[in-house]
């Protein structure tokens, strides 16, 4: 159906795709594997459009196209999920969804009402609950990638790809967009996915390719393989996760949290946290499971003091009462916040890799002192295995399971005693992954505290001492380590 | 200066203009250029966008490109007077047209139009025309500019005396023919009974003539002006306006170019102070200006 | 977008309290305000900057800017008072054309709209920033206005030009009908038609709205036209309201249009704001102006009063959206 | 922001290329062009200019717009003007107190930062966007310098006065002594402080900013406030220069300023540019000022010239840009 033929990429100073050969089949769902830069989501942007200087072929139903813009791609029945999110804020769910192919009605103006009503079917068929009307801005990272996904399924494409369509949302939405693509996948549709999460490759995908270092190094049937051949693929070695050992936590409380409620910004009444009470021990890792929109990031955030206004409740630090109202107060007091929504809340895209992981790291520094940072930020590309040809490389330009890895070296820099993660492995490929389930057991066993929130079982599971369960804004259960499984989680958290 | 030039080269006048924003100043800056290249000299203008600081930057750069003689016409009495001081330390004499500086011996010499004597007349004129009894409004350029100030001082210097006269209204039109006729739009809501409007420019005596017209009372109210532009003549020799004080661009740039030629033939003598009169121009003489 | 009569329409109105407050002011304060001619004479006055504002929203939603539109104005005004005074001579051909009212206001709209594609070609082509770009045609085009005029105005260019700026026709102003017409045109161009979807799309995330296939350049291209030839319209209604072209013709009016797109609501950043708000902070301005002389503030205050008006009409606006 | 000699470099001084490229040009074509005083006269005259715009870029670089520095400009100058003459007398208290030149110009230079802050404070603490608060600054501050002069002239400051802005120092113009050194304080400041690196990441990405535990009101303020005081730097040269505060002294200043940090490569989005780069654009504005007189180029023929030779220097610049 659609091919690759020796497709090279070259960005300044970073060669992201050498001779890379391809191909994607009809019927079935063809998923791209690789580690963070192995240059899966440039490939999908030649594919597409977006990237109209490249060497090498694609072949589109036996016959070379070369597209100049992303409107031919459309046109030739592509359509693709970016990685990051490309929406407008401002603009509604609707009004997203249909953008650069609007319906008319027959005199030629936007026809409103049938666009909303099929907005509306769409984000049902999704169990996305949100009006189509509401803007894009008021939804979670999760939900806008609900309407990111909505917005491929709309056109009618004979090959949809997909970069990453699940790194924000949990199982329950995961199982819903899978339900689809298997349905397309009847209709005889191209699906291109791209994902980290292996357990969800095995369920859905067909074929398989691997990439690294811009090169295509294997192929073959989902279903002939395993996990450990394709990790060994990616990798080239080997990966072994393997769970927290108990008992390393002190018996001493860092932080308390009483009665902590979150009233709702619009809506009188209606609350986003309820009677929230917790207690967090040096050394600790609490991870902190629920569904999409229990409430998770709120509790984070108002912790962080960014909802000084529209909350009560007390939060204790080291047994001394705390009434945090910004994020530097927040700070100040020994916390740290790793943010779900890296583009908007944790980068600053346009400064190179030093400068952002230095950003918050010199309280009561007035001066930079370039040498210290240069090699600050060079331990921690090395620690995390960023994948960057310097520490000068602007954030932009990295992938985005690096930009991740960055924003998680800007918070480690500040050597919290309390540390808040909000889906911290969020498109980190496996091995990262592992790295950093390494680093942050190191860090607790260093007597840091972790806040872990994630909505992946395995990684809440590997990581957490304790593990509370949130729906609703509240707090549901609370499993031991060792009596916590996947189906007890999952239970707790279901909305009742 | 021009001792070091040989023959072959001719030399160079500058014509420094406070603004090309206003007609009135492009035809003095036009006029002094032409008479200066009528007298064989090579001719330049320099705009100082009615700014003394740009003013300095056409001074320092002209001074460094050689030329040989300045006709100027200032931007502000006092912040120009530096400008002059550097052209003299250089050598380089300058002439200055319509408005005055504040110093003596600076300038070679000062061709003037004097604004408020000028207005003193179209005071006195006014008086007349309103036989001591009635409301105006007086609309005035823009408020930073000493020309507004000389002209609204010359006027009332006159027109204060009279206890029947009353200013119902000052507004700024800042020398604009359209932001005239608007605030007078407005003025003739609050004020609707008013007998004159004395306007510091001719065109904003246009724009309130307009305004006037439009509302149907232009032959009740007497509408003056000051600079003598032409529309402005001819709308009193329809005897729609009633007068405004006629300056000369013309003669004053011929004076000044041709003192010029006077430098550069040897003279060095120069009267500090050449007023040239602002006359009245109303009904009565009309037909003399053409 | 859609406006349906829920809190998002109210918090969109807000400008709407600040300007009704002025009304409510000026009338307890001169009980000349509220009179019939008084308001028809503000609404005259604000047309032209409504006609410039309405194509400056466009190019402010796009997250763009036009510095050019005063110098647009002046070079298009005086463009059409020469055409219609002295017509179009071509000596060596011994050929000359005359034009009609219609025809030099058509030609006047015709290269309002060529300079606009003009900017909107350097911005696209060469990406140079929007300021960069109308800052140079803010020059390039005063700079031709003088040459073409040499400095002086063109006058008396008859009475049926004279009645597009100062005539009435059933009762209303000329030029109020003519900017309500463009108002209702821009107003229904970006609320109804997918080219306004694109715009505000381009403001809120260019980058997403490239991802979704528009034609960026094409949208900008066109937006900037429109800005240019909307300058034109405003040029000649001020050159008919005066029935002459001054040379310095809109000089310092981008500055007045920027107010009103700002005040009235629309970011600069793009993305955000309204037709309707533009006109609600043109109107702003205009009776303020129009109260300060109504008031006989003297000229010295009248520059304090008014920015401290802007301030709090703003503040305003700000305290009620926060309010919701 | 580590600036190495690398690739990066070089694309930052690509603005460099366009003014040498000017300066060869305009030395081809005028053989007055580069003699020293020649040289001397362009620094001194652009001194005023980048003093400004050193402020202005740090306003910009976070994405924000100060359009009040002309007027923040008048009104100091104004004020330093009226105190070195008049002094400050409180009748009612039989008091009166004179004031030295390093009194006037310290005084113009808090009333600059006041002047600032108070911007800084609308924009923070009411959430207005900065081109209102400082829109609003800009009238206001014109109107309190026409009431406080009257709309005349203060002439007469003395020499001593006088030498801020005509003298030189060790063979160099004291206004270019002046602004050399507030360019180097802004240069360290926005490259070597975590205070600089707090205003990029301000314009970058203001949530992100937040997030990181950076007060932010507390940065806007500051840098609206060095914007401030910087306009009245530039007051205090103006006004010495001249021996002279004129009441209209810096109108439309704002744009030259803008238009020099624009043309340096900073971006109005915030994030992206240096105060080298502003140094470079305002040197290419002055260059050209100066050429274009120097080339006998007739007024009107200038400004066309002007806004042609920003867009070639502009083009040039990105076109360079994009060959990496
Ligand atoms: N615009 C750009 N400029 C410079 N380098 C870039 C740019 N975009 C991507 N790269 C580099 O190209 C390489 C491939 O990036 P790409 O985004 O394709 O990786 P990926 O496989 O999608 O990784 P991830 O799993 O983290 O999303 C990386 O090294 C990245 O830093
Ligand atoms: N600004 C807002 N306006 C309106 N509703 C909001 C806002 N922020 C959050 N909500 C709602 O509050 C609820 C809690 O959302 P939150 O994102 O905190 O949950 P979560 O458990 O962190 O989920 P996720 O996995 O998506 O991060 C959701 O129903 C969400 O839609
Ligand atoms: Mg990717
Ligand atoms: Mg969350």
């Amino acid at each position: 159906m659609l091919e690759a033929v020796n497709i090279s990429k070259e960005f300044p100073g970073v060669k992201a795709l050498r001779q890379v050969n391809l191909k994607f089949y009809p019927g079935k769902v063809n998923a791209v594997l690789g580690e963070n830069g192995a240059g899966k989501s440039t490939l999908l942007k030649i594919l597409t459009g977006v990237y109209t200087q490249y060497d090498g072929e694609i072949i589109l139903k036996n016959e070379g196209v070369r597209f100049r813009n992303v409107k031919e791609a459309q046109n030739a029945g592509i359509a693709i999920i970016h990685q990051e999110l490309n929406l407008i804020p401002e603009l509604s769910i609707t009004e997203n969804l249909f953008l650069g192919r609007e319906l008319l009605t027959s005199v030629g103006f936007l026809d409103e009402k049938k666009m909303d009503e099929k907005a509306r079917e769409l984000l049902e068929k999704l169990q996305l609950d949100a009006a189509p009307r509401s803007l894009v801005k008021q939804l979670k990272v999760g939900e806008q990638q609900l309407v990111e996904i909505a917005k491929a399924l709309l056109v009618n494409a004979e090959i949809i790809m997909m970069d990453e369509p699940t790194s924000a949302i949990t199982d329950k939405e995961i199982d819903n967009l899978h339900r689809i693509v298997r349905g397309l996948k009847e209709e005889g549709k191209t699906i291109v996915y791209i994902s980290h999460k292996m357990n969800e490759l095995f369920r859905i995908a067909d074929y398989y390719t691997v990439m690294r270092d811009g090169c295509s190094v294997a192929e073959g049937e989902m279903s002939q393989t395993t996990e450990q051949e394709l990790i060994e693929q990616m990798v080239g070695r080997q990966v072994l996760i393997s769970k927290k050992e108990a008992g390393s936590t002190s018996e001493e409380t860092v932080l308390k949290i009483k009665n902590l409620n979150l009233r709702h910004p619009s809506v009188k009444h209606r609350k986003l946290l309820t009677d929230i009470s917790l207690e967090l021990k040096k050394g600790e890792i609490l991870g902190i499971f629920g569904l999409m929109g229990a409430g998770r990031t709120e509790l984070l955030e108002t912790i962080f003091g960014m909802n000084p206004s529209s909350s009560e409740g007390s939060v204790e630090i080291n047994g001394k009462e705390k009434h945090l109202k910004t994020p530097k107060e927040a700070i100040r007091s020994g916390l740290a916040f790793l943010t779900e929504d890296r583009k908007n809340e944790g980068l600053v895209l346009g400064m190179d890799i030093t400068s952002n992981i230095s950003l918050n790291a010199s309280p009561g520094n007035d001066f930079i002192n370039p040498s210290k940072e240069k090699s600050l930020a060079r331990a921690y590309i090395q620690q995390l295995g960023i994948k960057t040809p310097s520490e000068n490389q602007y954030c932009k330009n990295l992938s985005g399971g690096n930009q991740q890895k960055v924003i998680l070296s800007k918070w480690l820099a500040i050597h919290p005693e309390i540390l808040m993660l909000d889906e911290p492995t969020r498109g980190i490929d496996i091995n990262a992954k592992n790295e950093i389930y390494e680093l942050v057991k190191k860090l607790a066993a260093d007597q840091m505290s972790i806040l872990l929130v994630s909505s992946e079982i395995p990684e809440i599971l590997t990581l957490s001492d304790r593990i509370l369960v949130m729906a609703e804004g509240q707090i549901k259960a609370s499993f031991s380590a060792s009596e916590a499984t996947e189906d007890k989680l999952l239970k707790a958290a279901l909305p009742h | 200066s021009c001792q070091n030039k040989t023959g072959t080269e001719k030399p160079k006048v500058a014509v420094v203009i406070s603004t090309l924003n206003n007609p009135w100043f492009v035809v003095l800056a036009e006029s002094a250029v032409k008479d200066a290249e009528a007298l064989g000299y090579e001719a330049k203008i320099f705009d100082s966008q009615n700014n003394p600081a740009t003013e300095s930057d056409n001074f320092e750069n002209l001074i460094s490109s050689g030329f040989d003689a300045i006709l100027f016409n200032p931007t502000d009495a006092d912040g120009s007077v530096v400008n002059i001081l550097k052209a003299k330390e250089a050598g380089i004499p300058v002439f200055c047209m319509d408005r005055e500086v504040n110093a003596d011996d600076a300038a070679t010499s000062q061709i003037l139009s004097d604004n408020y004597a000028g207005c003193v007349s179209i005071g006195i004129s006014f008086v007349r025309a309103l036989k001591e009894k009635g409301n105006y409004v007086e609309i005035i350029g823009l408020v930073g500019d000493n020309n507004t100030w000389a002209r609204s001082g010359g006027f009332h210097s006159v027109v204060d005396k009279f206890p029947g006269l009353k200013m119902v209204a000052q507004q700024s039109g800042d020398f604009d023919r359209n932001k005239a006729m608007e605030v007078l739009e407005t003025l003739m809501q609050a004020h609707p009974d008013i007998d004159a409007v004395f306007c510091g420019n001719d065109a904003m005596a246009m724009g309130a003539y307009q305004a006037l017209q439009a509302a149907g009372k232009a032959d009740k109210v007497k509408v003056f002006g000051f600079d003598g532009a032409s529309d402005v003549i001819e709308k009193i020799r329809e005897k729609k306006i009633v007068a405004t004080g006629m300056q000369y661009p013309k003669v004053m740039a011929k004076t000044a170019a041709q003192y010029a030629h006077e430098y550069f033939g040897g003279r060095r003598i120069f009267p500090q102070r050449v007023p040239v009169e602002v006359e009245l121009v109303n009904a009565a003489n009309v037909k003399d200006y053409e | 977008m859609t406006v349906s009569f829920n809190k998002e329409f109210l918090k969109k109105s807000q400008s709407l309290i600040a300007l009704f407050l002025l009304c409510l002011v000026l009338s307890l304060l001169s009980d000349k305000f509220l009179t019939g001619t008084n308001l028809w004479n503000v609404l005259r006055q604000i047309s032209v900057n409504v006609c410039i504002s309405v194509g400056m929203t466009l190019v402010v939603l796009m997250a763009g800017i036009d510095l050019s539109v005063g110098s647009v104005l002046g070079l298009t005004a005086a463009l059409s008072a020469g055409l219609l005074k002295n017509g179009l001579g071509f000596e060596s051909l011994d050929l000359f054309v005359g034009f009609t009212v219609l025809g030099g206001v058509l030609v006047a709209m015709l290269v309002g709209l060529f300079l606009g594609f003009l900017n909107g070609w350097f911005i696209t082509k060469f990406s140079i920033p929007p300021f960069v770009a109308t800052l140079a045609m803010l020059t390039i085009a005063r700079g031709l206005t003088m040459l073409y005029t040499q400095g002086m105005p063109i006058s008396n260019l008859g009475s049926s030009f004279e009645f597009i700026g100062s005539g009435w026709f059933l009762g209303i102003p000329v030029p109020v009908w003519i900017s309500a017409f463009f108002v209702l045109i821009v107003l229904f161009l970006s609320k109804k038609t997918t080219f306004g979807r694109y715009i505000y799309a381009i403001g809120g995330n260019e980058k997403a709205a490239f991802l979704s296939g528009i034609n960026i350049n094409r949208v900008k291209l066109i937006v900037y036209g429109i800005a240019g030839m909307m300058a034109s319209v405003a040029g000649i209604l001020v050159t008919s309201r005066l029935n002459s072209a001054q040379p310095n013709a809109g000089a310092s009016y981008e500055l007045d249009s920027i107010a009103a797109v700002v005040i009235g609501g629309t970011s600069l950043s793009g993305g955000v704001g309204s037709v309707t708000g533009t006109v609600i902070g043109a109107a702003i301005i205009g009776v303020l102006n129009n109260g300060l002389v109504l008031l006989n503030v003297s000229p010295f205050w009248q520059q304090v009063v008014k920015g401290l008006v802007i301030l709090v009409a703003v503040i305003i606006d700000k305290i009620n959206q926060k309010k919701d």
